[in-house]
């Protein structure tokens, strides 16, 4: 047998569901083919995931654009290598009385975030800007992961959340909803797998090999939803339901495929939409320097 | 048992009135589930699939060992700050500030000095129970009085001797008040230390379940928990008695 | 004052706690080795803020104290120290009580298991050894420090009031018991008492204090070995007088 | 100030090590930022512009809310438990209960009991440090001796004149032990809370820095709270000593 | 055996502690209002626990304790106990401490302060009104103990050997004051002592106890008010011949 290079990716939740792809390493051994033994360590938000690399627990990050984008300006030299979701994935969802149909409607009105760090307030920023809001013209509330409860019991008119989110909402019984979503205004990816520039350039070629493994990984959970929902309900922590299962994967292999990765092939990046994404930050006041995404952007590893 | 039984029949009652309201107010699931529903979910992860029991496992394994590491720095901490004026004038800022710093933010340098898994959750577990044993065996070392001190300063015991033979035994039941309260922050130490850095346990498990809104998961590790932290206050509860026999020997009461 | 075979030397000791005026007034005393003191006075003139300086519990404000010519730093090891109120450990049951003083110090033996056995017995609490304190009566909790005290065969030592909380006859067994056994191990006695007979019966030498002073020493001249007669020794009743005349003096002074 | 001196430099000296060590290690300043950076940040939020006092108003007050409440419900509960067996044995499950279960699970259903802002933060903060005041209040009242507990029998007193005059003082120290370990629960009990539902305070600044990866901001954030914490021990400290100045008296030691 | 002038009566009581056999044996006893008894008996023998029987701080396992006819059920409020330890509270100074029986049960008014303050004047610690008992000498703290039980003037006292760490000029002092006190408040008195003297001089009738029976009761048919030369009388020196052979007779008959 000949000795597997050791690769543990940082990611931003704990080890659930949606990454089942990651988390069927055992049954699937993607990467083992690829020469490559895989680590996964747990995180808490995007943010957590960088940190937990640079830290070197972790040698990829599977971690946000907004992570990256603060990561870039706070100056640590990093690369994104693979766009893994390039869908948007965030939505505001209100309840249909509340008439909130298009951003605008979401002036004066009150609105729930995960927490004050999570993507979901990010989001709803750069939402809010497409329309030249800003936070000063709504009410954030921190409402906890459980955030569709205190729309249920009309504490906030809207609360920001994903696509997964909503679906287990409305599994839960969250009624009637008016639904925006974010990737209609601006379509920034979700995640990518990020390196430090000095690991890009000192491993390319395992890299590379990773980026096989995952790309076939997340090829198989397309190909395969139904195996990797059974899978999911022993290797993750939230998959006991192996219908709900099956249904978040869906959602996910959605947002794992966009025209440019139809055009290109899984993981390929639209550098236009993260430069605006960049750029749209910038314009926030989220980061304080111009990006030049071409710069931190490298498709040189994604396998053809 | 039978000295169990009002508090049972208060709790089946409490049960009743929340399954109650929770059907006629309609409330959502979501805000709070229904005890059926609760206890079904608690029924299939412990008994079948089960799925629960690892999870349990691990919680209970970086609770003990948290708790036998934080409540032995604790103690050996509070007898020799407790001995040694200097000492604590010198530390014990630093002891204080290891306090009152929020565990659930210092994550990301614990998992650089201890890695991921059990031992930053065991260390977060032992960081958070050790500073009630520390305040209370500080505590129970004053409580000798004056004239077994003099007693022992005559009999020519050395410090580490009075501390064993006189200050510790004198100040048992203040000690043990300590234990009991870190017994309970250990529980608590252990699910936050998952919060932050778990991918098994009751804690972690919490984490995930809100992250798929299902509060009737939550509310079923909950009264895991719950059912976890009884038992072993319970377990220190019966150590204690036995520690203090000698106490309890003719005190007229 | 102080003598080369002095075991005690007490030299112009003065002292006073932290808040009030003085309690002991420039004492001079000197305790052969082997000899039997014994100290009364009125409550709260002294007793015991002396007894705990020649302890060396407690510092002096002035003078100092000495044993065996060597002035002492705290406790000593040669010391046995019985305390006005019993200060028994309540955690531990009589007979460790009493080992307390051996097991502090190295592993208790067989041996010493006997010796506790016996001073219990001489004490009268033999059949109390495996009760705890808080199950004693007042005088058994008195007798079973008694008992602590003896049981390590300290060449000197200092009672403040031990028989206080003891009925008469019971007292005056552990008297003679007392007498007996200090004079088979040659023991250095500074016995405090509020009873005028004890410290007569028990003494060579009886003093006085008054108001933290030495107001009288007597030599008692009564033949030893003593023996319950001799109470009632016309001698006897004369120096009961004198020193009760010595503490009746000064309250009459002040009147 | 003398008295101080060793605690400052072992201070300094710890602060230039950590200098050194994330200057020649090359550590990125957003795993451990350098103590320099720190202090730069600290001192603009503490001078200019000073926008840290609002946070830090918020927190203290949150804090000193929580701690009064909790310490108010964990006394009073610790003398009515402590004195009323059967309802010991009826609530004291529950009691545990209220403990082990992780407020920071809790929060979202906080926020739909208590709504948002203070209120949640306040009642979470009061839950956590309530716990030590009960236990050691319960354990202090213990502490009178058989012959005092006769004197007072004998004089006639009812049971809460014993509570008051006799158990209460003679368990002082041990109460104000549970004091000193609520105080800094209180404090953690705040930042916890805020981290759940606060827009303001401390704790709600930390997630915000987390958001924002800043970590230095962060890392000033945990100074400030420990100063605070170091702050709120010395009162609690102050108010002990004036507590217990007839214990004092008289004790030879 | 009781009557209907009875103060206290105790009827055919007897007593056993958890574990251990039994520590008095169907004891009766009456004592007629404003009588004087005194009860002595070797250490160990149940004095305290009698006494506290009929404090009703003790439940009898036989028989039963009525005060003025009424069948104990607690402690009463008409009985005032000195303990054998002084208990004192090491919180409150001396003052408040003697105060404390008041203060239990009504606001302190000038005139208890007076009252407090002449009682601490009775018993020689005036000076020491504003210390804390830690700051008392053994002899002082029992004397403030003895000032905190008459301060309500309780109809009966039930006293556990309150003089026993006292010297014998202050003791002697002690007892005609109480003497004098109880005389003129017509107190039930029940004393327990170890001094034979001192229950002869003090008692209208002093019982013997011996292993938890009563051994002997005696009326002592002294004159009344009772002065210090009384001591002298021969009839006195009867009475606690007779005391004494009681006590002894029992270890006669043991050994
Ligand atoms: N809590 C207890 N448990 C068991 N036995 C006890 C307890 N308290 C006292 N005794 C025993 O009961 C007997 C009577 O005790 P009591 O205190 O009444 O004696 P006493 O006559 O007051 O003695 P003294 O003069 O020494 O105070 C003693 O032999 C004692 O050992
Ligand atoms: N800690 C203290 N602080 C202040 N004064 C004290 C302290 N301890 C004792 N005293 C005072 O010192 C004096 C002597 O006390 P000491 O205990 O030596 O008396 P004693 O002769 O042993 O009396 P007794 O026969 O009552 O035991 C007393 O007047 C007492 O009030
Ligand atoms: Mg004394
Ligand atoms: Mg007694």
């Amino acid at each position: 047998a000949q000795s597997l290079d050791k690769v543990a990716v940082a990611g931003w939740s704990k080890p659930i569901s949606e990454i089942t792809n990651l988390l069927a390493e055992p049954d699937k051994g993607f990467f083992k083919a690829q020469g490559i033994d895989l680590g996964y360590i747990p995180g808490a938000g995007g943010g957590s995931a960088i940190t937990n690399m640079l830290s070197g627990a972790a040698q990829v990050a599977f971690t946000d654009p907004a992570s990256f984008y603060r990561a870039l300006d706070w100056g640590e030299k990093l690369v994104a290598i693979y766009n893994i979701y390039p869908q948007n994935v965030f939505n505001v969802v209100s309840p249909v009385d509340r008439g909130i149909k298009t951003p605008a409607d979401l002036k004066g009105k009150t609105i729930g975030v995960y927490s004050l760090s999570s993507g979901t307030r990010q989001n709803l920023q750069v939402l809010l800007h497409q329309v030249g809001l800003t936070e000063a013209d709504v009410t954030i509330k921190v409402a906890g992961l459980l955030n569709f409860a205190p729309v249920i019991q009309g504490q906030v008119d809207a609360t920001a959340a994903t696509d997964t989110g909503l679906y287990v909402g409305k599994l839960k019984g969250l009624g009637e909803v008016n639904v925006i979503n974010v990737k209609d205004s601006l379509n920034v990816p979700s995640d990518m797998f990020v390196v430090t520039k000095a690991y890009y350039n000192a491993n390319k070629p395992l890299l590379r090999r990773f980026l096989v493994a995952y790309r076939d990984s997340a090829a198989w959970m397309i190909a395969e939803p139904e195996e990797a929902a059974k899978i999911a309900i022993n290797r993750s922590i939230n998959g006991r339901n192996e219908k709900v299962n099956l249904e978040i994967i869906k959602i996910r292999n959605i947002s794992a495929q966009s025209e440019t990765t139809k055009a290109k092939g899984l993981g390929h990046f639209d550098v236009g939409l993260l430069q605006k994404g960049a750029d749209t930050f910038l314009a926030l006041g989220l980061i304080k320097a111009k990006l030049e995404i071409t710069q931190v952007v490298k498709s040189d590893l994604i396998p053809e | 048992m039978q000295r169990r039984l009002p508090s049972l029949a208060l709790l089946l009652a409490l049960l009743a009135g929340w399954e109650a309201v929770v059907r006629l107010a309609g409330i959502s699931a979501l805000v709070i589930p229904a005890p059926s529903a609760v206890f079904a979910v608690l029924w299939s992860g412990l008994v079948t699939p089960g799925f629960l029991w690892q999870h349990i496992w691990v919680t209970g394994a970086e609770t003990l060992l948290g708790f036998a590491l934080g409540c032995s720095i604790g103690f050996v901490c509070g007898l020799v700050l407790g001995e040694v004026e200097p000492l604590r004038r010198l530390l014990w800022p630093y002891v204080l500030a290891t306090q009152v710093v929020p565990k659930l933010a210092l994550g990301p340098i614990f998992i650089i000095w201890f890695g991921f898994g059990m031992t930053s959750t065991v260390v977060i577990t032992a960081l958070i129970c050790f500073f009630p044993l520390l305040e209370n065996t500080m505590t129970g070392l004053q409580a000798a009085t004056p004239e077994k001190r003099d007693l022992f300063r005559m009999l020519g015991a050395r410090q580490w001797q009075t501390l064993l033979r006189l200050k510790i035994p004198s100040g048992l039941p203040v000690i043990m008040a300590g234990v009991r309260i870190a017994i309970v922050l250990a529980l608590v130490g252990a699910v936050v230390g998952e919060f932050i850095g778990g991918s098994e346990g009751l804690g972690a498990s919490i984490i995930a379940a809100q992250g798929m809104m299902d509060s009737t998961l939550m509310f079923a590790l909950f009264i895991a928990i719950a059912a976890m932290g009884l038992l072993f206050y319970q377990l220190t509860l019966i150590i204690e008695r036995w520690l203090l026999r000698g106490w309890l020997k003719g005190t007229i009461t | 004052m102080s003598t080369d075979t002095a075991f005690f030397s007490v030299d112009r000791v003065s002292h006073a706690y932290e808040d009030g005026a003085a309690v002991l007034r420039a004492i001079d005393w000197s305790i052969p080795a082997g000899a039997f003191h014994c100290l009364v006075g009125r409550s709260g003139c002294g007793k015991t803020t002396l007894l705990k300086l020649v302890a060396g519990l407690v510092q002096a404000t002035e003078g100092g104290v000495r044993i065996e010519g060597q002035a002492i730093q705290g406790p000593s090891p040669k010391v046995g120290f019985v305390f006005q109120t019993p200060a028994l450990l309540e955690w531990l049951s009589v007979i460790d009580n009493v080992l307390l003083p051996i097991s502090l110090h190295r592993r208790v033996q067989v041996a010493d298991r006997g010796t506790a056995a016996e001073l219990l017995e001489l004490v009268g609490i033999a059949d109390l050894a495996k009760r705890h304190p808080g199950q004693l009566s007042g005088g058994q909790q008195s007798r079973a420090a008694l008992a602590r005290a003896l049981v390590t065969s300290p060449p000197a030592l200092l009672m403040d009031e031990p028989f206080a909380a003891l009925d008469a006859i019971t007292r005056e067994e552990l008297q003679d018991d007392l007498l007996r056994l200090v004079a088979l191990r040659r023991t250095t006695v500074l016995f405090v008492t509020h009873d005028i007979a004890e410290a007569v019966y028990l003494g060579d030498r009886v003093a006085v204090m008054d108001q933290g002073k030495i107001a009288l020493t007597a030599s008692i001249d009564l033949a030893k070995p003593r023996v319950c007669d001799c109470r009632y020794d016309p001698h006897f009743t004369a120096h009961c007088q004198k020193i009760r005349s010595a503490m009746t003096l000064h309250t009459v002074e002040l009147d």
